[in-house]
């Protein structure tokens, strides 16, 4: 019998001045890390809308991680700031709602940390294959 | 019952209407059935005399009907708060939605407002008359030859079952004592629902939110929900759907919906009452407030004019995202 | 049931041909995916078009009925489907269904008539359809007036064919204004209401005017004006629709809906309406 | 006449469902009743009324109408329309029966709406008498008697039993295929509670709303009306009162795309929202006042004017019970019509 290996599809929103040449270290180092992690470039992980979030896990994401400059390092001084603090709120909201807490997450990388975001995608990817595909947050149209 | 009556509202009403004070009147309109309360605006005491009441029915949060009359209105408008809506009325401030200076606020005290669906849930269709009582309504119905003696306390609508403050943060004057801010119970079902499991808090929302037939009455009651173009009614948001085509579409809204008031809401209430299929949504609100409390410190939004809500705002010292869920272990 | 007939399933067209008329509008052609006209049509009557995944929308058919090898659509760039069709070029698939619509009485209240056709901008799209049917069955019809108006020459829709081919018709006289005088334009200046005031036309002519509304309100005041009845006068409304079958309400005014029992009304119909159009 | 006794009630449906999906409606959690399907150990709400019309299985909130597949230039067409199968709906009031013929001449009218025609065929309506109209009931004004209903299958429920009688042929079949539950009866005890329900109809408070003032050629009379500013004054524009209502009838046609293909589909939609006559270059209907008369006109001027003087309103009560700030039709009607109802 053959057996399917499920893949998680995972989207990574990565801050274009930290996570996403993090994400560059990452491959130029040539550090393994999922290739089924979609990375999508924004200005600031504070240009992430809720809505992108809740549209990723539409078109079929299994899970989504918002990636930002540390706290303190922001190009634009204060958005990861607020990019905590409403991740922090929707985050628990979509828990309340019974959506799996492992498939949200926000994570901390900056341009010199290729190994931290390589290490990142892989535990985010392997706990959103223990969990399997997204039920909750799925728009069926979307999976015909 | 309301310790103030209608008597007292339209007397303080004509008194400032024939000074000059305002010019119109915001008040409660009667309707058919002695429950069916409409906003209306009285222009003059004749007029109030014949429509205004003032019962356990008059729910309806005038605050953000503010913004609107304000902009169409020649001089002052006499609006009537109870305690909960003079928290709208301060965030519509902060928010600089309507001027100030065109409203007379007169803080009215409520006893907290009565649930028709509650009452009916008791005695059946076919109201012919409430009447309260002291604590109690006597009820008449078309099927019952005895009138039916309801007590008050077990048909307050929800959110008066839970409310968070008897206190008015602002009016220009106030009739009758003011209370206080009362230590309520109200995260209590967000808490209950916290414990759950997370299937099981699935199930609990799959089954609230299918009920969602996206008349967008939530949205529309909402004092917060001031947006003069919504997101939802934008064709090119990509989002702009007139009936959630599946379960997808229900939580979309809701936790968008939820999300965009987030730090702005003052827990009125009004999306639960006016909800035709009776979701329970005004727990998202809530859900946001208690996290907001836990993780920010205790915030109110509308308790006073100017601050600054918590999601527009931030420490260098705040929760990390991943250490929401690690806290509760 | 997959025989069955449904209106709201549309056919596949194609755009064969892209003609750019005016910096905003450009003159698809449209045949159905065998090279065929999809469907015949009066001169006045409107199909649906859309793109899948962009929308779809009601335009009226610019070429005249009398043409049975395709269907032309003169389109104004203003919204998402427009825009998309925009950047359209030839060999596009569409979807297209209709013909939507009550039609121009060009058969027997214009029959022996003189006609005077009034447009304003993209408005002379409608109308194009019936001009071209009336110049096609000259003899079956009086002198023909046109007056066309628009922002600037640039804008002036169909510009070539007008001169060309209408100016050079016999009993068709053509009276051309622009809102902004300019260069290299020789011609009349100004709003069409005025010129149709100043030109003075003689009562015993139809009146067809189709243009911005508020060009319609005062055209339709400057004929009165000279004397016209409202019986006269015709004209084609525009609301948003979406199913083109009177069904889905959306372009209810009074009893009437635009798509079904108009666009083509007689202006004395239309002040029965309520004014919400 | 046919009778079931009410203790068999469960078997009746067992045996309705043998044949075709039965629907019924049933209480919910909330306290509203809403049309569920029936399986075993469902039980038949007691409410007058569910909180959402039965509409929703001929014109559903929404609906599929055809799949696009596309391809660089070219685009297919994929009809997804089916074949559907026999359904019952059961406990129909007459309010929501007489909804249906209000529905039929929009979407069964030329050209048919092919969509709606599939599931109108394949319906079969079982109506319930009611026994206990709310103070919101006014189908009277209709001239609907909520003792009689329509349908494919009237019924009555007495204290005991459940009498039901055909009225259709889709109906007597229906009834053939339940013969070994049903006995045959006399009409006494359905006449006893029709004279029953009659003498309450003449209680109800709004039992002298009449339609006199309205009706198809008064467009002009009424559009004009100076009440309906102060009407529409708090209207909050949202779409309860048309989603609850029986005989709403517009909807909205949009495209989805789902990252394979484009999912056109149609959707219900109110008059009373802002951007529902939105075009490219403005709206014809600029304030909420507009659209607020719109809804009232349609229902009780231009649906009667191109029905055979047919009003468009049934007289369910659930605008009344549902609107947020409790302006509803009835209100209309006594103001704009003069007709104070006394």
């Amino acid at each position: 019998m053959q057996v399917n290996e499920y893949k998680p599809l995972i989207v990574a929103f990565c801050c274009n001045w930290c996570s996403y040449a993090g994400a560059d270290l990452a491959g130029n180092n040539r550090l393994a890390y999922p290739a089924d992690v979609k990375i999508i470039r924004v200005p600031c992980s504070c240009r992430v809308n809720p809505m992108f979030i809740l549209r990723a896990f539409q078109r079929g994401a299994d899970g989504v991680i918002i990636c930002g400059c540390h706290p303190g390092d922001c190009h634009y001084t204060s958005g990861n700031y607020y990019t905590r603090r409403r991740m922090a709120a929707l985050f628990s909201m979509l828990d309340f709602l019974g959506i799996e807490r492992e498939r949200t997450r926000v994570e901390w990388v900056s341009a010199a940390e290729g190994a931290k975001f390589a290490a990142t995608m892989n535990d985010f990817a392997q706990k959103v294959a223990a969990l399997g595909e997204n039920k909750r947050l799925e728009d069926l149209r979307c999976k015909k | 019952m309301q310790k103030i009556t209608r008597e007292q509202l339209i007397e303080k009403a004509s008194e400032l209407l024939a000074n000059g004070t305002v010019s119109c009147v915001l008040g409660w309109g009667a309707g058919e059935f002695g429950y069916d309360v409409t906003p209306t605006v009285f222009k003059t005491a004749e007029e109030m005399k014949t429509g205004f009441v003032f019962s356990d029915f008059c729910g309806a949060n005038f605050s953000k009907y503010l913004v609107a009359k304000t902009q169409k209105t020649e001089g002052k408008i006499l609006v009537f708060l109870k305690p909960c809506d003079t928290y709208s009325f301060n965030q519509l401030l902060t928010e600089h939605r309507f001027d100030r200076e065109k409203v007379y606020a007169v803080g009215i005290p409520c006893e907290g407002m009565a649930d028709i669906s509650k009452i009916k849930a008791i005695c059946g269709e076919g109201i012919s008359s409430i009447t309260a009582e002291g604590d109690t309504f006597i009820v008449t119905t078309l099927y019952d030859d005895e009138p039916i003696a309801i007590e008050a306390s077990a048909v307050l609508a929800e959110r008066c079952v839970n409310c968070k403050s008897k206190k008015h943060v602002a009016y220009d004057e106030l009739m009758g004592e003011d209370g206080d801010v009362l230590d309520s119970g109200r995260f209590d079902e967000v808490a209950r629902l916290e414990a759950m499991t997370p299937d099981e808090r699935f199930a609990f929302w799959q089954n609230e939110l299918s009920r969602c037939i996206r008349c967008n009455a939530c949205r529309d009651a909402c004092p917060a929900c001031t947006c003069e173009k919504c997101v939802f009614d934008n064709p090119k948001s990509g989002v702009e759907n007139k009936s959630p085509a599946n379960s997808f579409e229900e939580k979309l809204f809701h936790i968008i919906r939820a999300f965009h008031v987030a730090g702005r809401c003052t827990d009125c209430g009004e999306c639960s009452r006016v909800c035709p299929q009776n979701i329970p949504l005004h727990l998202l609100n809530r859900k946001f407030i208690k996290d907001i409390n836990e993780f920010y410190g205790d915030y109110q939004a509308g308790a006073e004019v100017g601050s600054r809500a918590p999601l527009v705002n931030y420490t260098t010292a705040d929760l990390e995202p991943g250490e929401v869920f690690n806290r509760e272990g | 049931m997959n025989n069955a007939n449904e209106t709201l399933i549309p056919k596949i067209g194609v755009i064969t041909d892209v003609r750019i008329d005016t910096p905003d509008i450009k003159t698809f052609r449209v045949v159905t995916t065998d090279g065929k006209k999809a469907f015949d049509h009066k001169p006045g009557q409107c199909a649906m078009l859309s793109i899948p995944g962009v929308g779809e929308a009601m335009f009226s058919i610019t070429s005249s009925p009398t043409n049975t090898e395709y269907m032309e659509f003169s389109i104004k760039k203003c919204g998402c489907v427009t825009e998309w069709l925009h950047q359209a070029e030839a060999g596009q698939q569409i979807t297209i269904r209709g013909p939507y619509g009550n039609p121009f009485p060009v058969d027997d209240v214009f029959a022996g008539k003189n006609l005077l056709f009034i447009a304003g901008g993209v408005g002379l799209a409608p109308l194009r359809s019936v001009i071209n049917y009336c110049r096609h069955y000259r003899d079956r019809y009086g002198d023909i007036d046109i007056v066309y108006g628009s922002r600037s020459k640039a804008d002036l829709l169909d510009y070539k064919e007008i001169i060309e081919e209408w100016s050079a018709d016999a009993g068709v006289r053509v009276h051309l204004t622009i809102d902004n005088a300019q260069p290299d334009w020789d011609g009349h200046v100004g709003f069409v209401p005025n010129y149709v005031k100043e030109l003075g036309f003689d009562t015993n002519k139809t009146a067809i005017l189709c243009g911005p509304p508020i060009m319609i309100k005062f055209t339709l005041e400057g004929l009165i004006g000279l004397g016209f009845d409202k019986t006269q006068v015709y004209t084609t409304l525009e609301l948003r629709m979406k199913c083109g079958v009177g069904k889905c309400g959306r372009c209810n005014v009074g009893a009437k809906y635009v798509c079904k029992d108009g666009p083509v009304f007689r202006c004395d119909e239309l002040e029965e309406l309520p004014n919400e159009y | 006449m046919l009778k079931c006794s009410l203790d068999k009630i469960q078997n009746l449906f067992a045996e309705i469902s043998k044949s075709a999906k039965l629907y019924l409606p049933v209480d919910g959690k909330d306290g509203g009743a809403s049309y569920g399907e029936w399986s075993e150990g469902v039980e038949w709400s007691g409410a007058l009324n569910t909180t959402k019309s039965p509409k929703d299985f001929f014109f559903p909130q929404t609906e599929d109408l055809m799949a696009f597949k596309t391809a660089g230039k070219s685009i297919e067409i994929i009809d997804t329309r089916s074949e559907s199968e026999d359904f019952v709906v059961f406990g129909v009031r007459a309010c929501d029966a007489k909804s249906f013929d209000i529905l039929d001449r929009v979407f069964l009218s030329e050209p048919q709406d092919s969509f709606y025609a599939m599931k109108r065929k394949h319906g079969i309506i079982v109506t319930a008498a009611c026994t206990k109209p709310s103070e919101t009931c006014f189908c009277q004004t209709f001239g609907i008697d909520p003792a009689s209903p329509a349908g494919d299958i009237s019924t009555w429920k007495t204290a005991d039993a459940l009498y039901l009688q055909a009225n259709t042929e889709k109906g007597t079949a229906l009834l053939e295929k339940l013969g070994a539950i049903l006995e045959e009866c006399s009409d006494d005890a359905v006449n006893a509670q029709k004279e029953k329900t009659a003498a309450i109809m003449q209680k109800l408070p709004l039992k002298d709303l009449n339609t006199d003032d309205f009706g198809g050629g008064k467009t002009q009379e009424l559009f004009n009306n100076p009440a309906w500013d102060e009407l529409s004054q708090s209207c909050l524009g949202c779409g309860t009162c048309t989603f609850v209502c029986p005989t709403c009838q517009c909807y909205d046609i949009k495209d989805f795309n789902t990252g394979n293909g484009v999912i056109r589909y149609r959707c219900w939609d109110s008059c009373m929202y802002s951007e529902f006559t939105r075009m490219a270059h403005g709206n014809n209907r600029l304030t909420q006042k507009e659209r607020f008369r719109q809804r009232f006109m349609h229902k009780l001027v231009y649906y009667p004017e191109n029905n055979d003087g047919l009003f468009s309103c049934v007289g369910c009560g659930r605008c009344l019970a549902k609107c947020p700030i409790s302006m509803n039709i009835v209100k209309v009607m006594k103001k704009i019509g003069g007709n104070k109802g006394e």
